[in-house]
């Protein structure tokens, strides 16, 4: 509101208040938003964070020191700070470091995965109940209820346990189990939009349901859907986690950090660091995601908090 | 002579059954002819917003008689697009009517699109131009539009699918009053280079009588009467609340008036 | 002719139930319809699930003969409907089978283990309110302060921990080394019952017998998982409050109350903290819900012989009647408590009718 | 710290499904039943090599033709509900196994008992005589080897018929309750927390010295090493290797360990191309790093074993003749002319057979052989390998009873390889194996008498077994169980039986 | 004699993601026991002046002046302490926007019943009494249902005079009334106004009265200040409003269709730039009315009081 930004830098550009074209305007909304996203430190960090675990997942090949899978029964059970080893190895003798390395790729994976699934579906449930309202809505709600008092490890384990273990399936259980919330979530938003005044305005100029969901209410969801999908996905990775320590997530030998903590507790007693590492591995980047999911939340939301 | 541009008879609509039943409008008739500025006034809550949204289909729980341009209408959903074409709206609260992530451009365009015209560059810059916005705003967001910014894009809006009539409801009550002028002025160059006819709605009895040519008063969901705009000035007037609502228009005066009634 | 002329005008919207009364017939139906989809679902899932629930009951060496005696017996010959209407009135009978895992029927075994989770997951809520509410409040009171920043620590950390992991480390510092607490299990094992199950829940069924010795044996079991479970609840109740407060703080009628001349501290506790009641009684119920469905890792990590170990065994083994028992309670309790948030909602807020 | 006339157990329990001896099948039903439950003959927990000796029976007699035994009844012996064991009981008891036809049934009715004949075939003869007769002449010692069998588990017939529900001879009740005779008395068992044993004071052979025996499921045996070293307990069972070595140093405590029955092997798909060429499967053998798993992740828990028989065992051999040599494996798959094998293997979720499925497939690699694994939960395994979908198993076997003819029978014989023959009982069958003259030497081994030529034949049978089956025994296991140092006497039961509370004392 | 209330350049800065912003800026001005109207267009700055005075502005909000002295007291360096002692006893303030000002969980008579006990020490059925009278005062109809009632059951006007019966109560010298009639019927609006008006006029009470209805100020009060981005553009007496000569303050009377004077256009008001750079037009010397003495019973029974005059 002080002085107006110069345009002729590249910042003054993105700052301009009087964008001339639709990708002026959109990237300078981007922007706009990444600098207030910046000032926050925090979320910074949890996105630094983040952008190391996927730099972690490219290049592990070039990072690890070892192959995740050579076994060495000799050198088994080796303590932190072994040279070569700096995390030590675990029972069969692996590398407990590059294990955790190559364990960001499925974390990365899973994380993906479900945050494609679960808030999609969520979104559209909730969306097309909040919207049509009657019938649809009581349907759609009662069986978002159902999903919601299932209890969630039992879902997730009976799905598991209906199509085999394995990381796909995990993820698909997870999905199964996470998206009721985010129904909720979208048709409490759907029901205070719907009866605004630029949605009567669109329908005034004849637009279908299809396109007001799509078009104008998706829009309006999706930011807190974002937030409270990067706040979830700390949960998220704990729940592959729980279900790989019941051994039903990601399958042996591959590093996925909850079975690995599943595999390590075991020594838990004298050889403490096998199951710690993949444990502050995953308190790491659960952090990052909560970190960041505060940090979005203040700038997507502003309403939320703060 | 030609049938009235929206006609009304006998309107009633009402919100919610059993317990929850609200009678918003009862029995209203009036006519609006073409070219005509009709105003609505009355307290809050008389049910003026209802008329329009009946009109718009906004409001499905409505009977009696409503016609546009002679076409009746039915109660329901379904308004088909020449209904759309013919009719548009611009909203009381410029903050709430015009979607937080959508630009200018978006809103203009879509709404064209919806319209099925193909030439949208060329009308988008036309539409700023009639609503005094210059090409400098077709790239903003809501939130970096004044209030008075707002309602011009969401009178370019209504304006888009050229349409014959222009409902308002309470275009300027939520803008202060030098803003309000500037709105006011716009919408009567509009009506005469378009040849539009308005309904409007407001509790400002001055700002009717500054757009329009005839008024009806509503009080309760009901009309309790239609006049002209001279004669609402010469105070001549025949129902003790039109009466009522032209004094209390006229400001505040000190203990020696005689302003008692309760 | 003998028409009767309608002197009623309002009867063409035919019998006006009272408001109440359809609210609560709509609640009925639809808890009803949740618990019958809840149902249907298990059900479905059950039999569909690879695992075989006649092997659960014959075991690994059965021959032919006795595998297809005892798949009759089951009634897994019949369509998946007319079984599932079959269970359906057993249910409705009360009787939710046997477990195949205990030979128990599953009504006395839920009776035994979902005692021992809810006085855990009680124990860790109250944990987490008693500590969270307040610390929460204070954040937001003095936002950006040092004891926001650790509360905000503390909730971060509770939301990123494995909660095996840390289970595991607790067990081994506070009962392997520092020795503070009783082990794994609900009570030490001589005082195995020695107090007669009323509730089923030890501290409160010492309590009632007056046997000290037994209540202060197994809180010092009890107080570990608790605690773990309840910084889990704390770390989202103090985060949610802090939220909800800052929201009301933000709210005109704090200023208001300012202009009155009041103190900070009343301001605070009297006027913000008396609106976020409502929604701080959903949050608490929801945290308590899922520490009562979610608990299964701490209990199995303590040893703890509650729901969530119960039907999680059932489920690995095939053991239906068991799962679906289990489900049913689970699933109940969350409706009620649901449909409990929401009363107290309707009965806190005076804006809610 | 726990009372001196009291012994705290801490134990996966979790498997305990029903202590009706009739059907009882698990270990942990197995333990239970051995302490409470009394049987015609029985193991000496002080010398179990001893084999089965004189327990309710207190001799018999083989008739002429060998087909019947006569076992005199003890006198003077009590049930737990005052009873007094009666021949009757006796009769009534193994009638009722075979009746019921419970899964464990086939071990009593392998002697050709059937609903039909039972009545005939177990009976009572005299006023304390009972006579058993079989179908055919068997080894004598099967026979009473098969009788120390939890099957045989003598219940009270009077109680049992008290509680029978249409027409479940009691089964229902006695899944959950005891009719026994034995030293200890059931007085609680909560499902996948604890049981509890109460010491029998009128029990026959005299009361045991531990009054009260409590067996607490723990889960992990972190914990379980926990409540040892704190002394809330003074037995943990299921301790893994890490954990053992630990409390072998620890002052007050000691470990017990045990040669046990159960063996680790893999098998192989006899319906797979590849794995049925014999130099396939005898390639992969040498593909097992035998002495590594020992030696670290095994380490004392599991022994080098490669043949059926478990040591201990009549017909036991030592033989153990592959190692881990992946030249001589390369050689023989390029003998067999197998490139780029594939295998996938079905693996339940359980650590152990877990990290021995991926030193498989890391020591498979060394040479070629990409080896997938499946993890399931234990249903979910057992299920597919029973329909003979696995290619290939990661497993363990108990014996059911102490007799070579269980793992004979399981691991050697398969009369009807067809699918639809459905012997899910036979291993053999499970991996559509055909063992073609195998079939013949089990049989005939079953019914030699004479002792020493039996164990010869199963010898034999072994040696050539080990050479050609499409399974690799790889491993039998050692019990290591934990113990306060003043716990003595404890014995698991060794290869042969479950454990026996009654001869535990504290010092 | 001093003044009520003097306030010398205030300044409200808000720092925000485009560096800071100043709501007020260097406000001057005198307030005898009168009624001091604020106009200006929305965002002019008008509240927060009016929170500034009570110290309420929130943070991040940065507030400055030379001084705000009450009756010769300054404000500013009082402890937060000692401006609780203010506030609501000495300076209350009727707030802008009813529905949101009040609890929404506490009931109406519990909320004004605080006002009171914050600062006298009453019994509850003495405060129980003065409020229902209060209420009557400020024209309620029905005290006793809407003393047991939720803010949300209020209608917009009910919850202004709530406000005003709020405020009220401790009997403060200076009031300062932002936009309290806005939801108001025309015809409570007068009573209300009247309420106000007898107070000062007999109590001495000073009145803050911030509106953007130029015609309302014009006709109730003594002096009017016109703001406009901050600052106060203009000053004078509330009856030469319509001779006002600043532009702005021009522009803004014009832009108001009459009733009476039918216009084709309406004229429309020119921003000069200059007008938000101008220095705030300062306190103007000319001498305050001559204080009228507090009414004999002083800190009284008001909402008897006012009720009887009525
Ligand atoms: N969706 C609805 N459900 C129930 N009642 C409604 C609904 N919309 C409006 N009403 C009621 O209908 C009546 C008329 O409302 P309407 O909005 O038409 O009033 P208005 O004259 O436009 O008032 P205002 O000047 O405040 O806009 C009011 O009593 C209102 O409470
Ligand atoms: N927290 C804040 N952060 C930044 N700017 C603020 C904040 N609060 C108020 N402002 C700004 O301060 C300015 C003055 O606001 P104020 O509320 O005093 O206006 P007003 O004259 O009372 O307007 P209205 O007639 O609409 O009530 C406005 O421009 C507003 O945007
Ligand atoms: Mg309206
Ligand atoms: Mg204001």
């Amino acid at each position: 509101m002080t002085a107006t930004p110069d345009t002729t830098t590249w910042r003054g550009w993105l700052l301009s208040d009087t964008p001339t074209s639709r990708r002026h305007a959109r990237l300078s909304s981007l922007y706009k938003g990444w600098l207030s996203f910046r000032s926050n430190t925090l979320a910074m960090v949890g996105l630094g964070i983040l952008v190391a675990l996927l730099l972690m997942a490219l290049f592990a090949p070039l990072i690890a020191p070892h192959d995740p899978l050579a076994q060495n029964l000799l050198d088994r059970l080796k303590p932190l700070g072994t040279p070569g080893h700096i995390f030590g190895t675990d029972s069969l003798g692996r590398d407990i470091l590059s294990r955790l390395i190559y364990g960001s790729r499925i974390t990365l994976y899973i994380v993906t995965l479900v945050a494609l699934i679960a808030p999609i579906a969520g979104l559209l449930a909730g969306t097309v109940a909040g919207y049509a309202g009657g019938w649809a809505d009581i349907v759609l709600m009662r069986i978002t209820d159902i999903f919601l008092a299932f209890p969630r490890l039992v879902l997730a384990l009976a799905f598991v346990a209906a199509l085999g273990a394995g990381i796909e399936n995990a993820v698909l259980a997870i999905s199964l189990t996470a998206w009721p919330p985010y129904a909720r979530i979208a048709r409490a938003e759907t029901l205070t939009i719907r009866n605004s005044d630029y949605i009567s305005a669109v329908r005034l100029q004849g637009a279908g349901p299809m396109r007001i969901i799509t078009r104008h209410i998706w829009p309006l969801c999706i930011s807190s859907l974002i937030v409270r999908v990067t706040l979830d996905m700390a949960g998220i990775i704990l729940a592959a986690a729980g279900l790989g320590f019941l051994g039903l997530g990601a399958q042996p030998p591959s590093p996925e950090w909850g079975a690995m903590i599943s595999e390590g507790r075991r020594f838990i007693l004298d050889h403490w660091w096998v199951a710690t590492m993949p444990g502050l591995a995953i308190f790491t980047v659960s952090l990052g995601f909560n970190l960041l999911g505060d940090g979005l939340r203040d700038v997507l939301d502003p309403k939320a908090e703060k | 002579m030609s049938a009235p541009a929206l006609s009304f008879s006998g309107l009633d609509v009402w919100f919610g059954s059993g317990r929850d039943h609200v009678a918003a409008v009862k029995g209203a008739s009036f006519d609006v002819a073409k070219g005509e500025s009709f105003g609505l006034v009355g307290e809050s809550g008389s049910g003026k917003s209802t008329i329009m949204r009946a009109l718009t289909g906004l409001v499905e729980t409505w009977s009696g008689g409503m016609m546009v341009d002679g076409h009746k209408l039915t109660p329901g959903k379904s308004r088909d697009k020449t209904f759309y074409k013919k009719v548009q709206m611009v909203f009381q609260d410029p903050y709430a009517s015009l979607h937080p992530r959508h630009s200018v451009d978006m809103v203009l365009s879509e709404t064209l699109r919806l319209h099925g015209f193909d030439d949208i560059e060329a009308r988008i810059g036309k539409l700023l131009d009639d609503v005094g916005l210059g090409p400098a705003f077709r790239f903003r967001y809501p939130h970096q539009l004044s209030g008075g910014q707002r309602q011009r894009v969401a009178i370019a809006r209504a304006l888009a699918p050229e349409p014959e009539i222009l409902l308002l409801d309470e275009p300027t009550s939520a803008l202060d009053v030098s803003v309000q002028a500037e709105i006011l002025n716009l919408l009567g160059d509009l009506r005469d280079e378009h040849d539009l006819t308005f309904l409007m709605v407001s509790h400002n009895l001055a700002v009717v009588a500054h757009m329009c040519s005839r008024i009806a008063v509503m009080k309760d969901g009901e009309i309790v009467e239609v006049m002209s705009v001279e004669d609402m000035r010469a105070n001549a007037s025949h129902h003790s609340y039109t009466q009522s609502l032209l004094r209390a228009s006229q400001g505040y005066f000190r203990d020696t008036d005689a302003m008692q009634e309760a | 002719m003998t028409s009767v002329p309608n002197q009623n005008g309002q009867s063409r919207r035919g019998p006006a139930l009272p408001k109440w009364l359809k609210g609560t017939i709509f609640g009925l139906g639809s808890i009803l319809a949740t618990m019958l989809g809840l149902l249907f679902v298990t059900f479905i899932i059950g039999r569909v699930m690879p695992l075989d629930p006649v092997l659960a009951v014959v075991g690994e060496r059965a021959t032919q003969s006795t595998y297809n005696e005892v798949y009759h017996q089951l009634g897994l010959d019949k369509p998946l409907l007319v079984q599932f209407l079959y269970y359906l009135r057993d249910v409705i009978h009360g009787d939710f089978g046997t477990s195949l895992l205990t030979s128990h029927p599953v009504i006395q075994d839920i009776a035994r283990v979902f005692p021992a989770t809810i006085e855990l997951a009680t124990l860790g809520t109250i944990i987490g309110v008693v500590v969270g509410v307040p610390l929460g409040v204070i954040a937001a009171a003095r936002r950006g302060s040092w004891i926001d920043q650790i509360a905000r620590v503390v909730a971060l950390v509770g939301y990123s921990m494995p909660i095996f992991w840390l289970g595991l480390v607790g067990l081994l510092v506070f009962y392997g080394i520092l020795g503070w607490v009783g082990g794994p299990g609900r009570v030490s094992v001589f005082y195995d019952g020695m107090v007669p199950p009323v509730t089923g829940m030890i501290l409160v069924d010492a309590a009632l017998a007056g046997d000290w010795d037994v209540f202060r044996d197994a809180l010092s079991h009890i107080i570990l998982p608790a605690s773990l479970l309840g910084y889990y609840s704390l770390a989202y109740i103090s985060r949610m409050t802090r939220s909800f407060m800052l929201e009301q703080l933000s709210a005109e009628y704090v200023t208001t109350a300012r202009v009155k001349g009041m103190s900070e501290r009343a301001v605070i506790w009297r006027h913000a903290f008396g609106n976020i009641g409502v929604q701080l009684i959903t949050v608490v119920a929801l945290s308590y819900a899922n520490l009562l469905e979610g608990s299964v890792l701490t209990e199995i990590i303590f040893s703890w012989p509650g729901i969530g170990q119960y039907i999680t065994n059932a489920l690995l083994s095939a053991d239906m009647s068991a799962v679906l028992g289990g489900t049913i309670v689970v699933g109940l309790v969350f409706v009620v408590l649901n449909v409990f948030s929401d009363l107290l909602y309707r009965f806190f807020d005076p804006r809610a009718k | 710290k726990t009372p001196d006339n009291m012994l705290v157990v801490a134990q996966r329990i979790d498997d305990l499904i029903t202590m009706d001896p009739a059907q009882s099948y698990e270990f942990t039903g197995g333990d239970i039943s051995r302490n409470i439950y009394s049987k015609l003959v029985t193991f000496d927990p002080a010398d179990l090599s001893a084999g089965y000796k004189p327990s309710i029976a207190t001799k018999w007699d083989v008739s002429e033709d060998g087909k019947t035994v006569t076992f005199t009844i003890r006198k003077g012996v009590k049930f737990h509900s005052g009873n007094p064991l009666r021949p009757e009981d006796v009769a009534f008891s193994l009638q009722r196994a075979v009746l019921l036809n419970k899964t464990p049934s086939f071990i009593l009715t392998q002697f050709g008992f059937s609903k039909d004949n039972v009545k005939d075939t177990i009976k009572v003869v005299g006023d304390d005589q009972v006579s058993i007769t079989t179908d055919k002449r068997y080894a004598t010692s099967f026979l009473l080897n098969c009788l120390t069998a939890t099957i045989a588990g003598i219940v009270d017939e009077k109680t049992v018929m008290a509680h029978e529900k249409d027409g479940d001879m009691g089964n229902e009740w006695l899944k959950t309750n005891d009719a026994g005779s034995g030293p200890y008395v059931l007085t609680s068992w909560k499902p996948n927390d604890s049981y509890t044993l109460t010491a029998f004071n009128d029990y026959w052979g005299g009361a045991p010295a531990m009054k009260r025996i409590i067996v607490r499921h723990v889960q992990e045996s972190a914990t379980q090493r926990l409540m040892l070293e704190k002394g809330d307990i003074d037995v943990a069972r299921n301790l893994n290797p890490e954990d053992v070595q630990a409390i072998e140093k620890e002052d007050g405590l000691k470990v017990d360990n045990e040669l046990r029955g159960r063996l680790m092997y893999i098998s192989f798909n006899q319906k797979d191309p590849e794995l049925s060429k014999p130099k396939v499967v005898e390639a992969l053998k040498y593909l097992v790093d035998y002495k590594g798993m020992v030696n670290s992740f095994l380490k004392g828990q599991w022994q080098v074993h490669q043949s059926f028989l478990p040591l201990t065992y009549l017909g036991q051999i030592k033989d153990n003749p592959y190692s881990f040599n992946v030249d001589k494996a390369k050689e023989l798959l390029k003998e067999a002319g197998v490139k780029d094998l594939t295998i996938t293997a079905g693996v339940r979720d359980a650590q152990e057979r877990l990290e021995i499925a991926q030193s498989l497939q890391n020591t498979f690699a060394q040479a070629g052989v990409t080896l997938k694994i499946e993890v399931g939960t234990g249903k979910q395994v057992l299920g597919k390998y029973r329909a003979r979908q696995l290619q290939m198993y990661v497993g363990a076997w108990g014996p059911d009873y102490p007799d070579p003819q269980t793992n004979a029978g399981t691991f050697a014989w398969n009369p009807n390889n067809a699918d639809d023959a459905k012997l899910t009982g036979s291993l053999a069958w499970r991996n559509a194996w055909d063992p073609g003259k195998f079939n013949q030497m089990v049989d005939a081994a079953v019914v030699e008498p004479d002792r020493a030529k039996r164990a010869k034949m199963y010898e034999d049978m072994q040696r050539e077994w080990q050479k050609t089956a499409p399974f690799g025994v790889l491993f039998q296991k050692v019990e290591q169980t934990g113990l306060a140092a003043d716990v003595q006497h404890l014995n698991v039961g060794g290869a042969i039986t479950a454990i026996s509370y009654w001869a535990i004392t504290k010092e | 004699m001093t003044d009520l209330l003097d306030v010398q350049n205030l300044w409200v800065r808000f720092p925000t993601r485009n560096g800071i912003f100043d709501a007020v800026r260097g406000v001057s001005f005198r307030l005898g026991r009168e009624r001091l109207g604020i106009v200006g267009e929305s965002g002019s700055g008008k509240s927060m002046t009016g929170r500034a005075i009570l110290r309420l502005i929130r943070p991040p909000g940065q507030l400055t002046a030379d001084h705000i002295r009450l009756d010769g007291e300054d404000l500013m360096t009082k402890s937060e302490k000692g401006m609780r002692a203010v506030r609501g006893s000495r300076i209350s303030m009727v707030m802008q926007d009813p529905k949101f000002s009040l609890n929404p969980v506490m009931r109406v008579g519990d909320q004004i019943m605080e006002a009171l006990r914050l600062h006298a020490r009453v019994s509850r059925t003495e405060a129980r009494k003065r409020a229902l009278e209060m209420l009557e005062a400020v024209s309620i109809r029905d005290p006793e249902r809407v003393f047991r009632a939720f803010p949300h059951e209020m209608s917009g006007g009910m919850g202004q005079r709530i406000m005003i019966a709020m405020m009220l109560i401790p009997n403060p010298e200076l009031l300062i009334a932002d936009e309290p009639t806005s939801a108001l019927d025309v015809s409570v609006q007068g009573q209300v106004l009247r309420i106000m008006d007898k107070l000062v006029q007999d109590r001495g009470m000073g009145l803050i009265f911030i509106s953007h209805d130029l015609n309302l100020v014009a006709q109730f009060c003594d002096r009017v200040l016109i703001m406009y981005a901050g600052r106060v553009v203009e000053t004078c007496d509330a009856d030469k409003l319509h001779q006002a000569t600043h532009p702005y303050t021009r522009g803004l009377l014009n832009s108001m269709p009459r009733i009476d004077a039918p216009q084709s256009r309406l004229d429309v008001l020119s921003r000069d730039p200059a007008w938000s750079e101008a220095p705030s037009v300062g306190p103007d010397d000319r001498g305050l009315p001559e204080l009228p003495q507090p009414g004999p019973a002083g800190l009284g029974n008001l909402g008897a009081d006012i009720a009887e005059g009525k």
